[in-house]
């Protein structure tokens, strides 16, 4: 291993301990490695902004596509922003984005979310009674739940507060299990962050590289003591003052 | 001349766009609707005024979709509640803050930012530094965020628009330094997140009726009217059509797929 | 003429570029397609002048904060020294594939990320003792329906009892998915009743006037 | 201090002191492994079945929308699919849509640990990097990939490598698409709806219940979810790794959770029905 990936290893280790403080308590190093992140990530994607933008249209520019240089010129517009009296200027980039962006969403949103949704309540199973029942059941859901999110057609009486509370209910359910099923998805990064340092880093379950070892009881000392700076300089103090 | 198994597509399309187009002509005739309650967005005003007593700044994030992506409309619903923000903020004097995910977002959110400051008759309460663009990176942009919390300590945190797995970090956050939370996404897998640890959400659609709903404008809410038509049909539909299904019948099932 | 410049023209090109969009997908004509193309590989380097106008912001924001020396402004020059760090080696060839930003990518970027990433189990934690509270009929549903969820999942509760699995897999096949159904049926319409109005030009959030 | 302070302080419980239990027991199994047995799910068996079905020298669409932070959740399965696919003899093409970061993370996370040596480029497999423009670029590229791309990740001339010269998107058996970001619906409007190609989701575990409905309705040929997915596929391909020792985990941290669920919602219930009692003397 050379000296890069063991210093990469530990700059690492650092960054994954100061970030799993802040669970804890918000101190300087966890500052320090987001800002630091911030600074990355922005570079990062805009390295391939720049790669993107070279490739759609700088690229078909030089090829003798001078079609392109007009998307070049609307990218330039949207820096007016920072002019007070041409702000305005910058709604011709955005407008195309935005009016692209509401067409893409628009088009293809039938089929799956409307289409697909209907055709499947609609084909119930009657191979059995347990598929038909839970064929009904979902029939029924559905409805209810869309009844939940009707907005100005408010109906009177005991049916229609019954419909809406069976939405609820329904919705419920669905908000309830994604949040089961999302403990699983969060634990499998939690457990993936501790294996890299326990296993990749430290070396368990199979061995112990003491080096590290000692390293991570120095960073969680200096990080806890970011943390709960202020009780251990009242601490200092109380008993230089006594 | 039609695309293969498109046709059931476009005829949906357009028979929502007139549903809903005619609910707006009904609205602009005058005829009156009557909404049900959004609580979430009645309660932004009650955030306005608790930063203005805590002299603290409020927080928005328009979520994280650019207006170029599939889900900019949850991004143009979420700037639709800004713009009723940033009126609510100018007329209270509160400041608010906007940390970005998105830059493309950010001449927008300028805009609003200025004309309301304006309309309110206090210009001098727009700052272009208030617009903070962070990280197109959610961790990145959050450990941004947690500075700001940190250090200006907003009294009011809104979150509105399409949202990724940092919504429970930012909504934590928000808890944690005390801030009146408002949220609202129509992206299903944040909805349970937003609904356990915020003060207020909106679920799904309602997102996308903010716009209406907080401008009550008569022709806006004519389209709110129009959506409940969509989803009436969308009813009606399942219901003849399980019933022929049930009959031995699949004639509807086709019909969606021609 | 200036509102038609500052106001008009824009909100007609937010029209035409989504009927656009949405014409290119249901008629398979070669103009439309080729607009629909050529319009989208526009997009591709507007957003990509976009990032830059962020950078740019970002930026200016922090050298601003450096300058008024305000509370966390060594924060600001450290996002300002490892932005220009990182563009710097991105840019210098071979672009994009220099071993140093690979390097900053490999423990630098990657390790906050997937850290930040996992510490939601740790939220979630604290969401779920808060949040779950036996009130309402409601709340007892969501309790049961979390539970068998997060049990199904757990490979040691299929070794106690073989039925935590499929309770959980009915759960999310039948009254779960029937939920999701309605909500995605719900939220198609309010993005194409949200698309209208943008369309219309309607929507006051769309272009920030 | 009596019984009830004791439960309404428990109530209130200082999120900080549950951090550290799960901790310790998530911790735990990494250092002591417990070998406790895993379950193959429908899913993954189904995904397992559709792959092993594929003719040798099919061709593969890997949708690559990985990126750095998604690397435990998604990576095992990940590795695991591609090592089946390359142990089939099967042709792949590597392209991102959402994620700008894919062949990066591709490059330092995934090729190391998969056996990409044996593999020739251009002919065995070709990576074609990040395409910017999201659904629009990917209904581009469905339609016509040549002239969409013109070249790969390296420069190299589309037609000029022998896979993808005359590749068309129907010559795709199936498309395998790792998705941390939700873009599922993407790919299948773009290239299922349209071009009926198979779709295995490596995903997320938060949104696997919104994409059973696609499940059920057949859209989805298979599904891995999260670390578990990945270790039930380790299972099947009979080579545990990464995932296999961190399964163990799962357990005791989702039987810490499933506990603490019910002993704060038990908290609450018992301290309301006191306070209740306290106000009727």
């Amino acid at each position: 291993m050379d000296i890069w990936q063991t210093l990469g290893l530990w700059i690492a280790a650092f960054g994954t301990l100061a970030c799993f403080s802040f669970a804890f308590k918000e101190n300087v190093f966890f500052h320090i490695v987001e800002s630091i992140f911030i600074g990355t990530s922005v570079g990062y994607l805009v390295v391939f902004a720049l790669d993107s933008i070279a490739r759609t249209g700088v690229t078909p520019i030089s090829k003798g596509s001078y079609i392109y240089s007009i998307p070049l010129l609307l990218g330039l517009l949207i820096f007016a922003k920072y002019s007070k009296e041409y702000s305005w200027v910058s709604r011709y980039p955005v407008a195309l984005l935005v009016g692209t962006g509401t067409g893409l969403a628009c088009r293809a949103i039938v089929e799956v979310n409307i289409i697909r949704q209907i055709s499947d309540t609609i084909v119930i199973s009657v191979k059995d009674f347990w598929s038909m029942f839970n064929g009904f059941l979902m029939l029924v859901g559905v409805l209810a739940a869309i009844g939940y999110f009707v907005f100005t057609l408010r109906g009177k009486g005991r049916v229609y507060s019954g419909v809406t509370r069976v939405g609820r209910v329904v919705l419920m359910v669905s908000f309830a299990t994604t949040f089961g099923n999302t403990v699983l998805g969060r634990f499998s990064l939690f457990i993936g962050s501790l294996q890299s340092l326990l296993s990749d880093w430290i070396g368990l379950p199979q061995r112990i590289d003491y080096l590290s070892a000692t390293g991570a009881v120095a960073m969680l000392l200096l990080i806890g003591a970011a943390c709960f700076k202020d009780q251990i300089l009242d601490k200092l103090r109380g008993t230089k003052a006594s | 001349m039609f695309a293969a198994g498109r046709i059931a597509q476009f005829a949906l399309l357009i028979l929502f766009f007139v549903f809903t187009g005619l609910g707006i002509w009904l609205g602009r005739k005058g005829k009156k609707f009557e909404v049900r309650k959004l609580a979430a967005l009645d309660a932004l005003e009650e955030g306005v005024g608790r930063a203005a007593e805590m002299g603290r700044p409020v927080h928005f994030n328009p979520g994280w979709y650019s207006l170029d992506s599939v889900e900019a409309p949850q991004t143009v619903a979420a700037l639709s509640v800004f713009d009723r923000l940033a009126h609510l903020c100018a007329r209270y004097n509160v400041p608010v803050i906007v940390t970005l995910i998105r830059p493309d977002v950010i001449p927008v959110v300028d805009g609003l930012l200025r004309n309301a400051a304006t309309a309110e008759g206090r210009p001098e309460i727009y700052k272009a530094e208030n617009i903070r663009f962070l990280s197109p990176e959610q961790f990145a942009y959050f450990g941004g965020v947690a500075e700001i919390f940190a250090r200006e300590k907003p009294a009011t945190s809104v979150l509105m628009g399409g949202y990724m797995a940092y919504s429970l970090l930012v909504a934590e956050l928000g808890y944690r330094y005390g801030a009146f939370q408002v949220a609202g996404t129509a992206s299903w897998h944040q909805i349970p997140f937003f609904v356990a640890a915020c003060d207020y959400s909106l679920i799904g659609e309602e997102l996308f009726a903010a716009g209406a709903y907080l401008s009550k404008d008569a022709t806006l809410l004519g389209g709110l009217f129009g959506q409940d038509v969509c989803k009436l049909t969308c009813v009606a539909y399942v219901v003849v059509a399980t019933v022929l299904w049930l009959l031995g019948s699949d004639l509807f099932v086709k019909l969606l797929k021609i | 003429m200036s509102k038609v410049i500052r106001r008009e023209i824009p909100l007609l090109l937010v029209s035409f570029s989504a009927i656009l969009m949405i014409l290119d997908y249901f008629f398979p004509v070669p103009v439309l397609s080729s607009s629909a193309k050529l319009t989208n590989e526009w997009v591709v380097v507007i957003a990509g002048f976009s990032l830059c106008l962020g950078a740019t912001d970002l930026i200016i924001v922090n050298t601003r904060r450096i300058m008024r020396k305000t509370p966390g402004s060594g924060y600001a020059l450290l996002i300002i020294i490892s932005f220009l760090l990182t563009l710097l080696l991105g840019l210098s060839s071979p672009m994009t594939k220099h071993p140093a930003f690979q390097w900053i990518y490999d423990y630098f970027y990657r390790p906050p990320a997937g850290t930040l990433y996992g510490m939601l189990a740790l939220y979630l934690v604290s969401a779920g003792w808060r949040a779950f509270k036996i009130r309402t009929f409601e709340s007892v549903i969501m309790l049961v329906c979390a539970w068998f969820l997060i049990m199904a999942n757990a490979p040691i509760a299929a070794v106690v009892w073989e039925g935590f699995p499929s309770i959980g897999k009915w759960i999310m096949d039948v009254p779960s998915a029937a939920g999701w159904r309605a909500f995605y049926i719900g939220a198609a319409i309010g993005t194409l009743a949200l698309g209208l109005k943008v369309i219309l030009g309607l929507e006051r959030g769309a272009l920030g006037e | 201090m009596g019984a009830r302070e004791v439960l309404r302080t428990l109530e209130r419980l200082d999120s900080r002191y549950l951090f550290v239990l799960v901790f310790i027991v998530t911790a735990f199994p990494l250092v002591f492994p417990l070998g406790i047995p895993v379950k193959i799910s429908a899913p993954v068996q189904k995904s397992y079945d559709a792959i092993e079905a594929l003719a040798p020298n099919s061709v593969v669409l890997i949708g690559d929308e990985f990126s750095a932070p998604s690397w435990t959740e998604l990576g095992p399965s990940y590795i695991a699919v591609l090592k089946h696919l390359i142990r089939k003899n099967i042709r792949l093409v590597f392209v991102s849509f959402f994620s700008a970061e894919a062949p990066a993370a591709f490059d330092t996370m995934i090729k190391p640990r998969v056996d990409f040596a044996k593999l020739k480029y251009g002919v065995d497999f070709v990576e074609l990097g990040f395409v910017a423009g999201g659904e629009a670029a990917l209904a581009s590229f469905a339609s016509d990939i040549q002239r969409t791309l013109k070249v790969d990740r390296y420069g190299a001339s589309l037609s000029e490598l022998g896979l993808t010269k005359d590749l068309r998107i129907t010559h795709f058996s199936l498309v395998v698409e790792l998705d941390p970001g939700a873009h599922l619906s993407e790919y299948l409007r773009q290239l299922q709806a349209p071009y009926g190609l198979r779709h295995i989701s490596i995903t997320y575990g938060v949104t696997a219940p919104a994409y059973t409905p696609y499940l059920l309705a057949g859209q989805l040929s298979g599904m891995l979810v999260a670390i578990r997915g990945g270790a039930e596929y380790e299972l099947l391909i009979k080579e545990p790794g990464v995932a296999v020792s961190g399964v163990d985990g799962v357990s005791t941290s989702h039987v810490l959770f499933a506990i603490c669920l019910v002993a704060g919602s038990f908290l609450s219930l018992v301290n309301r029905l006191l306070s209740k009692e306290g106000k009727g003397k």
